[in-house]
C-alpha cells in the first residue's frame, strides 16, 4: 500500500530570533511525506504548519532558521543527476521509482546552489494569495518559463510550448494569448491556476501548497482541489496540502497530520484520523466541523476552550495543556509528551496514551 | 499611446500660461525694479549715477510701462520672435545667456545625477537587503550626514581645503590656462579634475534621500509573496532581486526622475555660487536679486517647462516600465 | 439533550476560524501603538535620534536659563576670541579640588592685520560656576530673573566656552537662543504644512473626482515652480517693516507653503485606499457626517505615517532656513537662529582663522540627523508590512 | 584773456612738468644720446628714424613698443609707431621707474554686472582726469583745454594724430556727434542731459571748430565742469567714435540700417545703437564692455567681451596714445583677464592663492585683513593703503520726516546732541576697526586743510550718558516709561527704527549704535533689511534713522552731500531734496517741500559755486556752506576712516603703496595702470 518515502521530516525546530524574543514556531517535528501520496497539514493559525512548509524548501522569512533536526529528501532516480533535460512530463510520471540519493535539506546552504537546483524542479510550492504572488509587472509567460528555463535547458521557443501546455493542463482557456497577459487580467482562479502551472512546470516530485484555496470563492475552490487532483494522476507528484479546513482534509488526504503550536500533535492516514482521533486537540477541531445530515437546531459548533498562548510565553509540558479537557495536573505541565507509537503509521503526543 | 500623449501635450497648454504669468509675478513681488535694486547696489559701493542716466535706462528697459504692459510683449516676443528679451544685468538676449551656460550646467548636472545614481542604487539595495545590519546603519548614517550638512557650508569648507592643503585653484571649472581655451583633450581633463568637487558636494544630498528612497520602496517589495514566489522557483537570490523587487521598486523612482533635471539646474544654485561656477545656477540667483526681470522669468519658465515635461517623461517611461498603468 | 448542551456552552465560544480571526484582531487592534513602540524601540538610531531630538528641544524651552548671557552682548575686547577650555578641578597644593575654571586670554592688537591676536593665558583664572546670577532675564516673558546654568562669576571677566564672533559676541549664547528659533521654525512650519496637507490632501482622496483633478492640477502647479525663485519671491516679498517676530513667521509660512504638497500627497493616496474600506463605508452608511468620517475614522488609521512624514520634513524646514539666510533673505538680527549664525560665518575669515563659527553648523547637523532617524525609525514602526 | 584754469594749482604745475618732460625726451632723441629715444614722436619722425638707429631694431622697427606690435609691424600687420602715435603723445610719469612689456594683469570680476572695477582700472580715457595725489585736474585725452573766465565756454585742444583702436583719428568731431546725435538726440537720451552738464536753461552748445578744436558753450557757467569730466562721470566724452557708431544712426546711415538691424537682432536702429554704442556711465549698460567690435582710447582693447565666457579679456591696444618718460608706448602689460566669479569668498581665495595681481575691490574688507594679511607671504603679495578719508558712518535722523511729531523731535537739534553723546564712538572703534581710527564728527577730515575746522571734528563725540540726559532734558524729555526709556516731549512713549543694510558692515555699526542708545535710554530698534528696500524706503521718505556713510574728501565740491541736503543721497532731508532739484514735483518719489531759509541759502551759496570759475571764490563759498552744516549738525557722525586696501603681488610694480580710495577718484585709475609692469616669473 504505502509507497516509497519522498520526505522524512524528524525534529524539525525552526525558530525565529526577534528581539522580543526567541518564537519557537517549529519545535520539533517528525513526519514523512510517501511519492504520489497527498498529506495533509491542519491546526489553527501560528502553529507552525506554514513554516514547516517553508522550511522543506528553505525560504523561512529572516529572521526564522532552521535551529536543528532532518528533512530527508529521497530523490526519486529520474530527478537524480543533472535534471529532466530531455524528459517530457509524462502523466504517469516515473512512478515506483525507488530513492536512490538521500539528500538533507536542512543541512543545505539556503542560500546555496543546491538547495535552488531542488527548489522549483523537485519540489515546487503554491501559496495562498494567488494576485501578491505572481509578479505584478511580468507577463504570466514570463513567469513559467523562467523556472523551465532555469532549471532546464529548454530554448525560449521550447519553454513557451512548454508552458502553453501546462496552462492548457491546468484548464486556462486559449493559453497561447494567456502567456502574454499580466495576472492583474487575471481572475482570482485563473491566477491561481497559473501558479499551479508553474509550480508543475518542471514535473517536481513534492507540491507544497500552502492554502491554495483560502483566498478564492467556494466553487473556485472545488474546482481547484479537483485539479490539484487530477494533476497529481497526471503527474504522478505527491502533494503536501496545508491548510486550516478539515473538509478539505477530508476530501484530499491521503495522510494527515494534526500540528498544534510548533508540534505535532498526531498524525495517521486519514481514516483513522477522522474515525479515530486519539489526541484532545484532534478530537476537538473535529467537533467543531459542522455536521452534514445532523438537524441544525439540534447541532452548535463546538469550540476549543481558551486561545492559542502567546508565543513568547509557551506553556510548560503539553502545549494544549491549558486548553485541554483531560489536563492532568503536575503531568502535562511537566512533561512535553513524545511521540507514541500507535502502529499502522499513527502516532500520537498524549501522555494519555503513555501506557499503551 | 498617442492619444494619451496629445491629451496630456493639451493639458499643458494652460499649465504653462499659468506658469508664464506666476514667473513674470514672482519677479514682481520684491519691492523695487531692477533699476532701483541697481542703484542701491551701486550706492552701497560708493558709486553713484546721475539721474539722467536713470531715466534713460528706465526708457531703455522699458520699467516705466503697467506690469501687464510688460508682461504682454515680453510673451509677444517669446511667441512671435522666440525672443525672451534681454538681460538687464547682462546687457546680451537671454536666450543667448542661457545657451552659453547651459552645456556646462547640463554636463555638471548629469554628471550629479551619474555620480547619485551609481552611488545611491547599490547603498539603497545593499541597505534594504540588510536591513538593521551594521552596514545599513553606516549607509543610513553617511546618506544622513549628506543631507543633513548644509552644502553651502561643504562647499565653503571643501574650498578652503583645497586651497590650504592642496594648492589647488579654486573656483570654475577651468583652471585658469583653460578658461577661455579652445576644446581639446587637455581640456576636458581639465574640466574633469574640477568637476568631482561640485559633483560630490551637489551629489551628497540626492545621494542621501535616494537611498531612503530605494530602501524604503525595496523593503516594501521585499515583503510581498511574490518574492518568495520566484524563491520557491530556485531562482537565485541576485537574480531575483534585480529581476522583480528591484524592478517594481524603480517605479517610484521613474516617476520622479522627470523632475531631476530641473532640480538640478536650480539646485545646485547655491552650490554653484560658493564654487563660482559658470552654471546657470547663479545666473538665475544674481537675476532673482538684481531683479533682472526678463532673466529672471525666462529662467523661471525655463525650469517649470522642464519639470512639466519631465513629469511627462516620466509617466511615459512608468506606463513603459508598468504594465498595470500602461493598460488603465 | 443536544439542546441544554448547547445552552451551557460558555458564550465566548466561537468557531476556530472565528477564534483565529478574534485572536490575530485584537493583537493588532487592540496594541497599535503598542507594537509601534516595540517596533521603534528596535530601531536604536531611532531611538537615540529621539533622544538627542528631545534633549534639543528641551534646550529650546529653557534657553535663557541655559545660555550664560544673552546674544546681543557685544564685547569690545573680545572680537574673534578663541574658545575657551572649560576646566572643572584646580591644582593646589592639597591636590585637585573641584573649582571650575576658564583661563584668561593675553590680547594684542595687530594694526596691519586689523585683528585682536589672543593667547591663552595660564596665568590668568576666571571662576566658572554653575546656578550663577548673571544678566536679568524674561523668563518666556512672564518673570524676572538672573539665574544661569553656567557662567562666569565676575561679570567682568565674561567666559567664552565655544568663541566669540567678529563683534565679541558669545557663540555658545547665540547657539542656544538659535535652537529655539531653529527648531520652532521646524516645528511650526512642519504643522502648518500638516494642516494645509491634511486638509486638502484629505478632501481630495475623500471626495475624488472633479475636486480631486482640481487640487491635484493645482499640487503639480505649484511643485512646478523651482523652489528658490519662488521662496525669493516670497521671502523679499515680505514687508521688513515687520517686527522681527512677524517676520519669522512670515519666514515660516514661507517655507511651509511648499512642504505642504508633498504630504496632501501621501494623505490623498491613503485616503484614496482607505475610501474603499469597510470600516469608513460603515460610518458612511450609519450616517455620520463627513467632516467626523475623516477625522474619527479616517485620520486615525494613517496618523502614526504622518507622523513619521511629518518628523521627517521637520530637518528639511531647518535647512530651509539656513539656506534663506545665505541668499540674505531669511532672518536678521537681532533674532538669531542657526541659519543666522551660519550665514555669519559662511565666509573664508570665519573658516581660516575662527573654526569655531562653524559649529552651528554641528548643531544643524546633529538636529537634521536626530530626526532623520527619529522619523525613520517612526516610519518604519508605522509601517504595516513590517510587522 | 582768456585763462588756463585747472582749479587746482598743483595739477597745472603738474602738467607743465609732463610738457616740460616731453620736450625733454623730444630733445633727447633728436641729439639721440638716449638709449630708448622715442624718436618718432617728433613731427619729422618718419624721416629721423632712419638716424637714430639705436632706438630702432635693425629692420628699423621700433624697439619703443611690445615685442608682439614689433612682430606685427615687422610683418606688415601694423603700421609703425611712429604711425600710430600722436604727434605729441600724453607722457606718463612712471611710480617707481621704466617698466618692462609683457605679462597678464589678472584680475576679477564678481557677477554680471561689475563694471565699476572695469572703469577704476582700464578706462581712465576722460578728457581730464586727476592727479595721482588727487589735488588737481589735468588734461587727459585731450592735449589741452582753455576755460573763459566765467567758466561757460570751454576749449578743448585735441592731440593730432590720436587715433583708436582701430587706427582712425580721434577728433573733435567723434564728441561733437556724441553730443549732438546721441546725447541731444530725444529717441536715444530720453533722460536727457546730464545732471553735471546742465548750466541755465538751454543745452550745452558742443562746436568742432576743426579736427583738434571742440568748443563746449554753456547756457550758464558751469564751473565744476573739468573737475566732473575728471570722475567716472566723465567718462561718457571720449568713448564715442563717430565712424563706427554713426552706421548704426538713422540720421547718418540711409543705406543699410535695416539690414543692421536685422543682421543685430535688435527691434529698432534706437535698440541696435544701444546695442552697439550706448553708454550709460557707471551702469552694466555699457556697451564698451559688451560690443569688442567698439573701437576704444583705452590702454587695453576687449578680446573677450564681458558676458561672453567666464573671463573677461582685454588686450593690448596698439594705438594707445601715451608713452613713458623714455618716449616706450604704453600699457607695459599685454593682457588683462578679468575672471567673472560669482562669489566674494571665491576671489578671497584666489587673492590668497596668489591668483589675483593687483585688485581693491570687493574682497578687502576689514575682517579679511587678517587672513590675507597671514598669506602674503605664501600667495605673494603685499598691500597697499587706500586712504578713505572722511567719516566711517553717518546716522541720517529723517529731519522732514512724515510724521509730525516725529519731525518735530529729530529737527530738536538738542536731541541730536544728544543721540550723539549717548554714542560710545570707542567701542564702536575697538569692535569694528580694533582701534583704528578716532571719533569724529560728521565734518571735514584733517587731510583736507583748507576747510578743517578742528572744533567741528569732535563736537559731540564724548561718549558722556549724563550730557546726553541734559540736551534730552533741554528738548523737554524728561520723563522715563516702566522699561526706563524716555518718553516723547509730549508724554507718549517714543521710539524710533534705525535702518541699515548688510553692505559694508553698516549693520554692525547700527547694532551697536541701537545698542548704545538703549543703554542711553533711548528707545531705538534695530531694523536690517535689504539694500534695495532700504533704498526705496529712503527715496520714498519713510524711513527714521537711516544709516550710511559719510565720507567726504576732495570731491566736496562736487558732492557735499552730508553738508546740505544736496542730493538724493542727502538721506537726511528728502523733501527739502527734492524741492532743489525738481521742484514740480513731477515723477519724484518723494514730494518737494521748501526747506527753512537757511537751508535755501545753503542751496543758493552752491549756485554761486557753479556759476563760478574762480577756486578762490569757489572755496570761500565753500566755507560758508560749511559753517551753516557745523551749526545744522544735519548727520552724526562716527569716527574718522582707516585706510582701505588692496593687494598687489610682489612681482607687480608700479603701484604705488598708498593712493586715494573713492569712486569719485576712481581708486586706482588715476594712478595710471598703465604704466603698471610685471616683472620675469
Amino acid at each position: 500500500m504505502d509507497t516509497p518515502v519522498l520526505i522524512e521530516i524528524k525534529n524539525l525546530k525552526t525558530h525565529f530570533f526577534l528581539d522580543e524574543g526567541t518564537v519557537q514556531a517549529v519545535n520539533g517535528v517528525d513526519f514523512t511525506i510517501h511519492q504520489h501520496k497527498t498529506l495533509c497539514v491542519v491546526g489553527e493559525s501560528g502553529c507552525g504548519k506554514s513554516v514547516t512548509a517553508r522550511s522543506i524548501l528553505q525560504i523561512v522569512d529572516q529572521p526564522g532558521r532552521i535551529v536543528e533536526g532532518e528533512i530527508l529528501y529521497h530523490r526519486p532516480d529520474r530527478l537524480s543527476g543533472v535534471g529532466l533535460s530531455e524528459e517530457l512530463p509524462s502523466p504517469n510520471g516515473a512512478g515506483g521509482s525507488s530513492s536512490t540519493e538521500i539528500i538533507d535539506l536542512a543541512a543545505l546552504d539556503p542560500r546555496g546552489r543546491q538547495i535552488r537546483e531542488i527548489r522549483g524542479q523537485d519540489i515546487s510550492m503554491i501559496f495562498q494569495e494567488p494576485m501578491t504572488s505572481l509578479s505584478p509587472i511580468h507577463t504570466v509567460g514570463n513567469q513559467i518559463t523562467e523556472a523551465i528555463k532555469l532549471h532546464t535547458d529548454m530554448l525560449d521557443d521550447e519553454a513557451d510550448e512548454h508552458a502553453i501546455e501546462l496552462l492548457r493542463r491546468v484548464g486556462i482557456p486559449r493559453p497561447a494569448e494567456r502567456l502574454e497577459t499580466y495576472p492583474f487580467e487575471l481572475s482570482g482562479g485563473m491566477r491561481q491556476r497559473v501558479m499551479i502551472a508553474m509550480a508543475l512546470s518542471c514535473n517536481p516530485a513534492l507540491l507544497i501548497a500552502d492554502e491554495p484555496t483560502t483566498a478564492v470563492d467556494v466553487t473556485t475552490q472545488a474546482q481547484i482541489l479537483e485539479l490539484l487532483e487530477e494533476l497529481q494522476d497526471d503527474f504522478g507528484m505527491a502533494i503536501m496540502l496545508i491548510t486550516h479546513d478539515l473538509g478539505v482534509v477530508a476530501e484530499m488526504a491521503d495522510d494527515v497530520v494534526v500540528m498544534y503550536l510548533g508540534q505535532v500533535a498526531e498524525r495517521g492516514d486519514v481514516e483513522s484520523i477522522f474515525h479515530d482521533p486519539k489526541h484532545p486537540y484532534t478530537q476537538a477541531l473535529l467537533k467543531s466541523i459542522p455536521k452534514l445530515g445532523v438537524s441544525r437546531t439540534m447541532q452548535r459548533l463546538d469550540s476549543i476552550r481558551g486561545m492559542v498562548p502567546d508565543p513568547y510565553n509557551r506553556p510548560t509540558g503539553c502545549m494544549f495543556g491549558p486548553r485541554c479537557d483531560h489536563f492532568m495536573p503536575g503531568r502535562c505541565d511537566a512533561i512535553n509528551p513524545p511521540a507514541i507509537q500507535l502502529g499502522d503509521g499513527r502516532e500520537v503526543h498524549c501522555l494519555l496514551y503513555e501506557d499503551e | 499611446m498617442l492619444q494619451f500623449l496629445l491629451r496630456r501635450l493639451m493639458f499643458m497648454i494652460p499649465t504653462l500660461i499659468a506658469i508664464s504669468i506666476v514667473a513674470f509675478v514672482i519677479i514682481q513681488l520684491p519691492p523695487g525694479d531692477f533699476l532701483t535694486t541697481m542703484v542701491a547696489s551701486m550706492a552701497a559701493q560708493g558709486e553713484d549715477m546721475d539721474q539722467s542716466a536713470m531715466r534713460a535706462l528706465e526708457e531703455q528697459y522699458g520699467l516705466g510701462q503697467p506690469v501687464h504692459i510688460q508682461y504682454l510683449k515680453w510673451m509677444q516676443g517669446i511667441i512671435l520672435r522666440g525672443d525672451f528679451g534681454d538681460s538687464f544685468g547682462w546687457n546680451k538676449p537671454v536666450a543667448e545667456l542661457l545657451w552659453s551656460r547651459l552645456a556646462l550646467t547640463f554636463v555638471l548636472s548629469l554628471a550629479s545625477l551619474l555620480f547619485v545614481w551609481v552611488v545611491a542604487f547599490p547603498i539603497g539595495i545593499y541597505s534594504a537587503v540588510k536591513q538593521y545590519s551594521i552596514g545599513d546603519y553606516f549607509a543610513t548614517f553617511i546618506g544622513f550626514l549628506g543631507l543633513a550638512t548644509p552644502n553651502f557650508l561643504l562647499a565653503l569648507i571643501l574650498m578652503y581645503i583645497a586651497f590650504k592643503f592642496f594648492n589647488q585653484s579654486v573656483g570654475g571649472l577651468f583652471s585658469p590656462e583653460y578658461q577661455e581655451a579652445p576644446w581639446s583633450w587637455g581640456r576636458v581633463a581639465d574640466l574633469l579634475a574640477h568637476l568631482w568637487v561640485p559633483v560630490v558636494i551637489i551629489g551628497t544630498a540626492g545621494t542621501a534621500s535616494l537611498i531612503r528612497v530605494m530602501r524604503a520602496n525595496l523593503l516594501d517589495e521585499l515583503r510581498k509573496p511574490y518574492v518568495v514566489t520566484a524563491r520557491a522557483k530556485g531562482l537565485p537570490e541576485w537574480r531575483l532581486l534585480f529581476k522583480y523587487p528591484v524592478r517594481i521598486a524603480l517605479n517610484p523612482f521613474v516617476s520622479t526622475v522627470g523632475w531631476v533635471l530641473p532640480t538640478l539646474v536650480s539646485g545646485a544654485a547655491i552650490v554653484s555660487i560658493v564654487l563660482s561656477l559658470p552654471t546657470t545656477g547663479p545666473l538665475l540667483i544674481r537675476a532673482l536679486l538684481q531683479q533682472d526681470m526678463y532673466l529672471a522669468a525666462s529662467f523661471i519658465m525655463l525650469l517649470s517647462i522642464l519639470t512639466v515635461i519631465g513629469t511627462l517623461v516620466s509617466d511615459l517611461l512608468l506606463a513603459w516600465l508598468d504594465p498595470r498603468i500602461r493598460m488603465e | 439533550m443536544a439542546v441544554t448542551d448547547a445552552k451551557t456552552l460558555p458564550p465566548e465560544t466561537v468557531s476556530p476560524r472565528a477564534a483565529d480571526a478574534e485572536i490575530e484582531s485584537s493583537v493588532s487592534v487592540a496594541s497599535q501603538w503598542q507594537l509601534m513602540w516595540w517596533k521603534f524601540r528596535k530601531h536604536r538610531a531611532a531611538m537615540v535620534g529621539g533622544v538627542v531630538t528631545l534633549i534639543i528641544y528641551v534646550i529650546a524651552i529653557f534657553v535663557e536659563f541655559l545660555s550664560p548671557s544673552s546674544p546681543g552682548v557685544i564685547r569690545a575686547d573680545y572680537t574673534w576670541a578663541p574658545p575657551q577650555q572649560l576646566h572643572f578641578f584646580r591644582q593646589t597644593e592639597n591636590g585637585m579640588r573641584w573649582d571650575p575654571y576658564v583661563n584668561g586670554y593675553k590680547v594684542e592688537i595687530d594694526p596691519e592685520a586689523l585683528r585682536r591676536t589672543f593667547v591663552i593665558d595660564e596665568e590668568q583664572i576666571v571662576d566658572v560656576g554653575f546656578f550663577v546670577r548673571g544678566e536679568t532675564y524674561e523668563m518666556w516673558g512672564l518673570w524676572e530673573s538672573d539665574l544661569h546654568l553656567i557662567g562666569s562669576t565676575d561679570a567682568e571677566l565674561p567666559v567664552y566656552f565655544l568663541g566669540a564672533d567678529r563683534m565679541g559676541r558669545d557663540l555658545l549664547s547665540s547657539m542656544i537662543y538659535g535652537t529655539r528659533v531653529s527648531m520652532s521654525i521646524g516645528l511650526l512650519g512642519v504643522f502648518l504644512s500638516f494642516f494645509l496637507g491634511i486638509l486638502l490632501g484629505g478632501i481630495s482622496g475623500f471626495y475624488g473626482g472633479t475636486v480631486d483633478n482640481l487640487i491635484q492640477r493645482a499640487i503639480e502647479f505649484i511643485r512646478s515652480i523651482p523652489t528658490i525663485p519662488l521662496w525669493m519671491g516670497l521671502a523679499a516679498a515680505l514687508p521688513t517693516d515687520w517686527p522681527p517676530l512677524r517676520i519669522y513667521f512670515g519666514i515660516t509660512i514661507i517655507i511651509s507653503f511648499i512642504g505642504w504638497t508633498g504630504l496632501a500627497r501621501v494623505v490623498r493616496g491613503r485616503f484614496l485606499s482607505l475610501r474603499t474600506e469597510d470600516f469608513v463605508m460603515a460610518a458612511r452608511l450609519d450616517g455620520a457626517s463627513e467632516l467626523t468620517t475623516i477625522w474619527r475614522h479616517m485620520v486615525p488609521s494613517f496618523f502614526s505615517h504622518i507622523i513619521a512624514s511629518l518628523t521627517l520634513s521637520i530637518p528639511g524646514m531647518i535647512l530651509a532656513e539656513t539656506s534663506l539666510s545665505f541668499l540674505e533673505l531669511g532672518l536678521r538680527r537681532p533674532v538669531v537662529s542657526w541659519g543666522v549664525l551660519l550665514q555669519e560665518a559662511q565666509n573664508i575669515r570665519s573658516v581660516a582663522t575662527a573654526s569655531w563659527l562653524l559649529i552651528p553648523g554641528l548643531a544643524v547637523l546633529v538636529a537634521v540627523l536626530a530626526l532623520n532617524f527619529l522619523g525613520d525609525g517612526l516610519r518604519d514602526a508605522a509601517d504595516p508590512y513590517n510587522r | 584773456m582768456q585763462k588756463r584754469n585747472w582749479t587746482l594749482n598743483p595739477g597745472r604745475l603738474l602738467a607743465v612738468l609732463l610738457i616740460a618732460i616731453v620736450a625733454v625726451g623730444a630733445l633727447a632723441a633728436c641729439g639721440g644720446a638716449e638709449p630708448a629715444a622715442p624718436a618718432e614722436e617728433a613731427p619729422a619722425a618718419e624721416s629721423a628714424a632712419d638716424d637714430s638707429g639705436e632706438a630702432m631694431a635693425d629692420d628699423g622697427v621700433s624697439s619703443n613698443q611690445a615685442p608682439a606690435l614689433q612682430e606685427m609691424v615687422r610683418n606688415g600687420d601694423l603700421p609703425p609707431l611712429a604711425e600710430r602715435l600722436p604727434v605729441n603723445p600724453a607722457v606718463v610719469v612712471p611710480v617707481d621707474g621704466i617698466g618692462q612689456y609683457g605679462g597678464t594683469w589678472n584680475t576679477a570680476l564678481v557677477g554680471g554686472s561689475d563694471t565699476a572695477w572695469l572703469v577704476r582700472t582700464v578706462s581712465y580715457i576722460h578728457p581730464m582726469g586727476w592727479t595721482p595725489q588727487w589735488d588737481g585736474v589735468v588734461p587727459n585725452a585731450v592735449e589741452d583745454v582753455i576755460a573763459s573766465d566765467d567758466a561757460s565756454e570751454y576749449t578743448f585742444i585735441f592731440r593730432e594724430g590720436q587715433k583708436w583702436s582701430d587706427g582712425a583719428p580721434f577728433t573733435a568731431h567723434d564728441l561733437a556727434f556724441w553730443w549732438n546725435d546721441q546725447i541731444l538726440n530725444p529717441d536715444l537720451s530720453p533722460g536727457g542731459t546730464p545732471g553735471w552738464m546742465r548750466a541755465g536753461e538751454a543745452d550745452a552748445i558742443f562746436e568742432a571748430v576743426d579736427d583738434h578744436t571742440l568748443k563746449i558753450t554753456f547756457d550758464a557757467p558751469n564751473g565744476l565742469f573739468l573737475q566732473n569730466l575728471a570722475t567716472p562721470s566723465g567718462s561718457i566724452f571720449t568713448r564715442v567714435p563717430m565712424h563706427y557708431c554713426s552706421q548704426f544712426h538713422a540720421d547718418h546711415n540711409t543705406e543699410n540700417l535695416d539690414a543692421l538691424i536685422a543682421e543685430n537682432n535688435a527691434n529698432d536702429w534706437v535698440h541696435l545703437y544701444q546695442m552697439k554704442c550706448s553708454s550709460v556711465p557707471g551702469t552694466p549698460s555699457d556697451s564698451r564692455w559688451f560690443n569688442g567690435d567698439l573701437p576704444t582710447l583705452m590702454p587695453w582693447r576687449v578680446a573677450v567681451a564681458y558676458g561672453e565666457g567666464s573671463q573677461m579679456i582685454l588686450e593690448r591696444n596698439p594705438y594707445y596714445w601715451k608713452v613713458d618718460t623714455e618716449g616706450n608706448q604704453l600699457p607695459y602689460i599685454d593682457r588683462v583677464v578679468y575672471d567673472i566669479l560669482e562669489d566674494r569668498e571665491v576671489l578671497l581665495l584666489k587673492v590668497l592663492n596668489g591668483e589675483v595681481d593687483m585688485m581693491s575691490r570687493h574682497f578687502n574688507t576689514n575682517d579679511n585683513k587678517a587672513v590675507i594679511a597671514d598669506n602674503r607671504e605664501a600667495g605673494e603679495y603685499e598691500f597697499f593703503e587706500t586712504r578713505s578719508i572722511g567719516n566711517t558712518t553717518g546716522f541720517h535722523f529723517n529731519l522732514t520726516h512724515k510724521d509730525a511729531r516725529m519731525r518735530e523731535i529729530f529737527n530738536d537739534k538738542n536731541f541730536r546732541i544728544a543721540m550723539s553723546h549717548c554714542l560710545n564712538r570707542q567701542e564702536i572703534i575697538d569692535v569694528l576697526y580694533i582701534g583704528q581710527g578716532e571719533p569724529m564728527q560728521s565734518a571735514i577730515p584733517k587731510d583736507m586743510a583748507e576747510f578743517y575746522d578742528e572744533e567741528w571734528y569732535s563736537l559731540y563725540t564724548e561718549f558722556d550718558q549724563a550730557l546726553a540726559h541734559q540736551y534730552l532734558a533741554d528738548a523737554g524729555m524728561t520723563e522715563r516709561d516702566e522699561d526706563g526709556y524716555f518718553l516723547g516731549p509730549d508724554g507718549e512713549p517714543f521710539s524710533f527704527v534705525v535702518q541699515a543694510t548688510e553692505a559694508f558692515g553698516f549693520h554692525d555699526r547700527a547694532e551697536m549704535a541701537v545698542n548704545q542708545w538703549q543703554a542711553c535710554g533711548v528707545n531705538a530698534q534695530l531694523s536690517i533689511v535689504d539694500r534695495t528696500l532700504l533704498y526705496q524706503r529712503k527715496d520714498a521718505n519713510e524711513h527714521d534713522v537711516h544709516v550710511w556713510g559719510a565720507g567726504t574728501g576732495p570731491q566736496i565740491f562736487l558732492d557735499p552731500r552730508h553738508f546740505f541736503p544736496f542730493s538724493a543721497e542727502s538721506t537726511f532731508a528728502q523733501t527739502w531734496v527734492t524741492w532743489r532739484t525738481n521742484p514740480s514735483g513731477a515723477g519724484a518719489m518723494t514730494q518737494p517741500e521748501e526747506p527753512p531759509d537757511i537751508v535755501k541759502h545753503q542751496m543758493d551759496l552752491y549756485a554761486q559755486i557753479l556759476s563760478s570759475g574762480d577756486q578762490a571764490v569757489q572755496n570761500e563759498l565753500m566755507k560758508e556752506i560749511l559753517a551753516i552744516a557745523k551749526d545744522q549738525f544735519y548727520v552724526i557722525g562716527t569716527s574718522s576712516s582707516p585706510p582701505g586696501y588692496g593687494i598687489v603681488k610682489n612681482n607687480f610694480h608700479n603701484v604705488p603703496t598708498s593712493m586715494p580710495g573713492s569712486w569719485q577718484y576712481p581708486t586706482p585709475a588715476p594712478t595710471q595702470p598703465e604704466q603698471y609692469w610685471i616683472s620675469g616669473e
